[in-house]
């Protein structure tokens, strides 16, 4: 094969890629699956602290979640806003936060992004356009819609977007807040990271539709179905809803499909769910699965694969690192930030 | 304040901070049931939605939790959204966004936020409106730290307390007993500020401090003017904040009075006479106190539709003038 | 033309016709107009008790949507219960109350049916199954899924009925209530009387879809549509829909595209919507519809028609009395009801 | 009572009395989030699914609001619910159903229907959970008729209190403080109840009156240890119910000791201890006071989630101690 005809097939396979490997350049790619790494690196450093005994409180993991984290970021700026869930590393470091201020406020040090006060469930990262993880199951739905709101006001070119899990759908708040968000054409995404439970309770026992997805026509929007575990679908899904958010023909509904293959929270005894289930899903890791596509792709060689790995490692070792050296709040201190005058 | 003073009712001096705040300020827009055309279910907003537009005036559809929620998203992306619950009684539905979320969000992200708000709340009975709209929940918010609560009792409170809480970078809930829409009282023209937390001696007197706020201000002052016939002088203090309140006006007060009773139309056990009757208790003033602090609150009872059994539900004049006369002693 | 020919053609009219022209008897269909009639008399002399200020507080009239109410109600027992909305006289009356004590309740008065304590947006009854209107818009939905459960709990053979209107239908608890109604396969018919608006608000302004029930794939329920100011439409799908929730088969949600010719209460200025719209809904207005097709279909004569609006004013008229001449509550009684013990 | 008594988990002793009520009575059946088989998020149901069924034991989807409605509309059709919030935190989504319906259902009926419903409320701070699963709510209800609330310090009393609950024929709710879920204690066998609306004097005391429920009974107990070291005696009152609460012995106990104190983990504005406060001061024990009435509450702001802060927030041992001993004032 000469390489004219290399060149052409190589278009050729090109045209027929997903997207997000059409828009995005192999920098970003790259930095993609650095992301994933770095994601779960930290959940994997915050087990391992917690078996430490350097953290305690409830923590939600979103190992095998990975890929629809980073996908649906994929297209965002700063200027962009997430709302995040009690399961909110991955979207933290998807929109690009500091490892090292995750990890502070993981162990509640002052150095954390919420100066230690708000812990696992409620890191944000207000620069980045990360108004925050959520305790409240379904708490971020409005709050989206309140920040697509504001975007439209200000006549700013920018989307919100809001994760949420399968068990938060059936929270009144989502009814209101994709509602609304319909009526006022809102620039604003909807993200269901369906992992098939919300906590113990399966969509099939919890969920009168087969799909989330199904549910967007009792909005007028489109309703998306995507492999959650396969990075350019989800990226390629976010691209086409962010681009209708910014062309002002209103919110869309992804659903990605996806699964924790972690308990929900440290005190799940896995009763609701078979080894099987689980087993299955670890062999759809998000991560090697991506590695291996930007490979086979040729945007990314094994070594720099390694590479990249290797960086995430030492970026989340260095992180671990600061949290733990980092000086604690002062007691004194507790109801500093309460409110502003 | 040197502008030109009118007559206004409250309802138009709510009005008029609305628009003096929207002229002065593009990031200030309304959000509500029937704020629009319709004007407010009690006739608050007007013609607002005419002179600003449909979108910085803007109709909701009946979803207070989410209604709440997207002031929210809207106040920490640089916005000042004002939500009216059409009955503060409605805002049962939206205290997940109200208490975990808007009051909470700036201490939970460690000082990054403030989240500037304000939730109009029509509250009070008197309208034969029955128990799931007369409703007096001042108190739940005056509980939570991170908000701040307001409750004036006439038009020139209303306006002064509205931009107030307009301009606060926090929370605020703006309490308007829906019996005070239509009473007139002068309001100054232009743009003025009452501080959140200060509280306003009314009447001054010498015999029995009473802390009132809302309607429950004048049906005071109506009982202190009966009662100055017989020569016992009420002190009457409008606490106008609920959160935080002005305690130090009380507490100077009680120790020139050396008595204390407080008036208010909410359940009388956990209203907000409670936290009055507390802070003095536990304060230096407790020494001065000749008599036991009073709580004149309303009724253990949901509020009833019955015009008579209404009225039995909640402080009346005769109630405060019979107490406040019992609480004197006979000094006078 | 003889007789046997008449026969015949009669016997394939009735084919012909809705199920609850076959289905309700003759003086079933009589009861029905009575109760249509009652309903629209008890709310004009409401209106008129107000003007003469012989009650206060506010008042929310169904004029022009009587066919609903009583539709609904046709096929319902007194072991069937209804959970009713702020504009919930009609639908009172056609579950079986006593206008005597409606009235009464109306002025406040101590023969009421809540003693006086309610009102008109408190009326129940719980003897003929009616848990009371609802001041709260969407309050009645969860409570009337409660009420199926509690069927489907104790085995019994009956239906659970809950009307909201158009408004309601974007609340939270409606999205709540229909998931787990269908979850769970419970025995309750969801009963939208769409009038066009919530208060000022068009359904076009607040509502993501054209139809409240097509929202009813979002819960896998059937989403009816029917002519809310037709008796036999509304009568024939209510009876589908009890049979199929007495079947086991779960929830049905039907709208009833139906129109308030009045405001929406005491307050309003009909500023949202023009003359011409109200009076072309005027001349819909269901009670002589359904008389004179009575009367087309022979179940009815023009004579009888007009006993059974004489009998239905004259007994409004004594409830009125009745209502004036009783007592008040004793203001010392404020107290009494809050607790069982 | 003369079953024979066993040491239970506080937790332990709820999972028992729901067995008996469900044993006893095929009205009663429990819904809640992952309340089956996962056992409820802090075990409580355990293994109740098991044996009573999913019908009776009911996952239910997360929709704290339509839950909480479903519930009433059981209880008034001939059921007995018991509604499990997984945390308190979450009937913030429910107020409107558990204010606007249960509460005033009855009232509003004119006395037609009871609202026979139970609803438990896992409160409070201490497991590093932060400001949205943390929180202390129990003055709302406390202050909202048509409601009951009881709040339990012991496995005995837990088990007392819910089975008086479950036999109620109005709605109760239960305020289950996490930290004692694992606390373990002496627990007849067998049905027995304790009465909605008694206090429990806990340690008789000379010096102070110590009024505090839930886990704020342990600190005031091990306070009281202490103090007693140096010639303080403080008389401890467990509140066990917020609604009615039972004003009684309270009044008694001053009477005797001439100082009250509270001490409650909610926000101390407004919280409990308000209450407390306020009815003593209103009471004939007044004119027995010797100083003034101490409240130990919350910190004014939200739960912080670093362990230190969250101490800080809530009184601590050290700080009842502290409180006790200045309010004691030398005497002995
Ligand atoms: C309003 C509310 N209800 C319940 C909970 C307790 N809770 C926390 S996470 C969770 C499950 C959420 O499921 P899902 O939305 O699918 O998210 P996932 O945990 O699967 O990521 C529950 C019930 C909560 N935090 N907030
Ligand atoms: C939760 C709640 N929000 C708002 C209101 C005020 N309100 C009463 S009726 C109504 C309109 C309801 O519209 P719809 O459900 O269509 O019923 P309709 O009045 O048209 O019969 C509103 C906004 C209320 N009573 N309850
Ligand atoms: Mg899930
Ligand atoms: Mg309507």
């Amino acid at each position: 094969m000469d390489l004219m005809e290399k060149a052409m097939s190589s278009a050729e396979v090109r045209a027929n890629l997903p997207e997000a490997y059409r828009r995005l350049s192999p920098d970003q790619l790259k930095q993609a699956l650095k992301k994933m790494h770095l994601i779960r690196l930290f959940e994997e450093g915050a087990e391992d602290s917690y078996q430490r005994g350097l953290t305690y409180g409830t923590m939600h993991l979103s190992i095998g979640q990975e890929a629809s984290a980073v996908g649906i970021c994929a297209p965002l700026t700063d200027a962009d806003t997430i709302t995040s869930t009690h399961r909110g590393h991955g979207h933290c470091i998807a929109k690009g936060a500091d490892p090292k201020k995750m990890f502070a406020e993981f162990f509640g040090k002052e150095t954390g992004y919420c100066r230690g006060r708000g812990g696992s469930m409620h890191i944000a990262d207000v620069k980045t356009g990360n108004l925050g993880a959520n305790g409240i199951v379904g708490g971020g739905l409005p709050i989206a819609v309140g920040a697509a709101l504001s975007m439209k006001l200000q006549g700013k070119d920018s989307v919100s977007i809001c994760f949420f899990g399968d068990g938060a759908n059936n929270e009144g708040a989502f009814h209101e807040a994709l509602n609304m968000a319909s009526v006022w054409k809102l620039p604003v995404v909807f993200v269901c990271e369906n992992n098939q439970y919300g906590m113990s309770t399966s969509t099939e026992r919890s969920t009168a539709v087969k799909n989330v997805a199904d549910r967007a026509v009792a909005y007028s929007m489109p309703g998306v179905i995507v492999d959650g575990n396969d990075f350019a679908a989800v990226a390629s899904a976010s691209m086409a809803a962010v681009d209708r958010a910014k062309r002002g023909e209103g919110p869309t509904l992804i659903e990605c499909k996806t699964y924790r293959t972690r308990g929900h929270s440290r005190s799940d005894r896995n009763r609701y769910r078979t080894k099987e289930e689980i087993e299955a899903w670890v062999q759809r890791d998000p991560i090697p699965r991506f590695e291996q596509e930007l490979i086979g792709l040729g945007f990314l060689t094994a070594a720099e694969a390694e590479e990249i790995r290797a960086a995430a490692a030492a970026e989340i070792d260095e992180a671990y690192e600061f949290a733990k050296a980092s000086p604690s709040p002062d007691p004194a201190d507790v109801t500093r930030f309460v409110t502003t005058v | 304040m040197d502008a030109p003073v009118r007559e206004l009712s409250f309802a138009q001096a709510i009005y008029e901070a609305l628009a003096i705040a929207m002229e002065a300020d593009p990031r200030v827009f309304l959000m509500g049931e029937d704020i629009g055309v319709y004007g407010g279910a009690f006739q608050v907003t007007g013609d607002l939605v005419h002179r600003f537009g449909a979108e910085r005036v803007r109709d909701t559809p009946i979803s207070e939790l989410g209604g709440a929620g997207v002031a929210v998203g809207a106040a920490v992306t640089g916005m000042r959204p004002v939500y009216e619950f059409q009955f503060s009684d409605f805002a049962t539905l939206a205290m997940e966004q109200i208490v975990n979320q808007a009051a909470k969000m700036r201490y939970m992200l460690g000082g990054e936020v403030s989240v500037p708000l304000v939730f109009r709340m029509p509250c009070g009975s008197g309208t034969g409106a029955a128990a799931q709209h007369s409703q007096s929940l001042e108190a739940w918010f005056a509980h939570v730290p991170g908000l701040k609560v307001v409750e004036p009792s006439t038009p020139h409170d209303a306006k002064g307390l509205l931009l107030a809480a307009l301009e606060d970078p926090d929370p605020v809930l703006v309490f308007e007993h829906k019996l005070l829409y239509k009473m007139k009282g002068p309001v100054p023209q232009g743009h003025y500020t009452i501080p959140i937390g200060e509280a306003a001696t009314v009447r001054q007197g010498r015999h029995v401090t009473v802390v009132a706020s809302a309607i429950m201000v004048h049906r005071a002052l109506e009982a202190a003017e009966t009662l100055a016939q017989e020569g016992i002088e009420l002190e009457v203090i409008d606490l106008r904040s609920l959160r935080p309140i002005d305690s130090r006006t009380i507490i100077e007060s009680v120790k020139k009075t050396t008595r204390l009773m407080s008036v208010y139309e909410g359940v009388k056990t956990l209203g907000i006479g409670a936290e009055i009757s507390a802070l003095i208790a536990e304060s230096e003033a407790f020494g001065y106190l000749d008599a036991p602090i009073v709580r004149l609150g309303g009724a253990e009872c949901p509020i009833p539709y019955n015009p008579e059994l209404e009225k039995a539900a909640v402080p009346q004049v005769p109630d405060i003038v019979e107490a406040a006369r019992a609480l004197a002693g006979g000094r006078t």
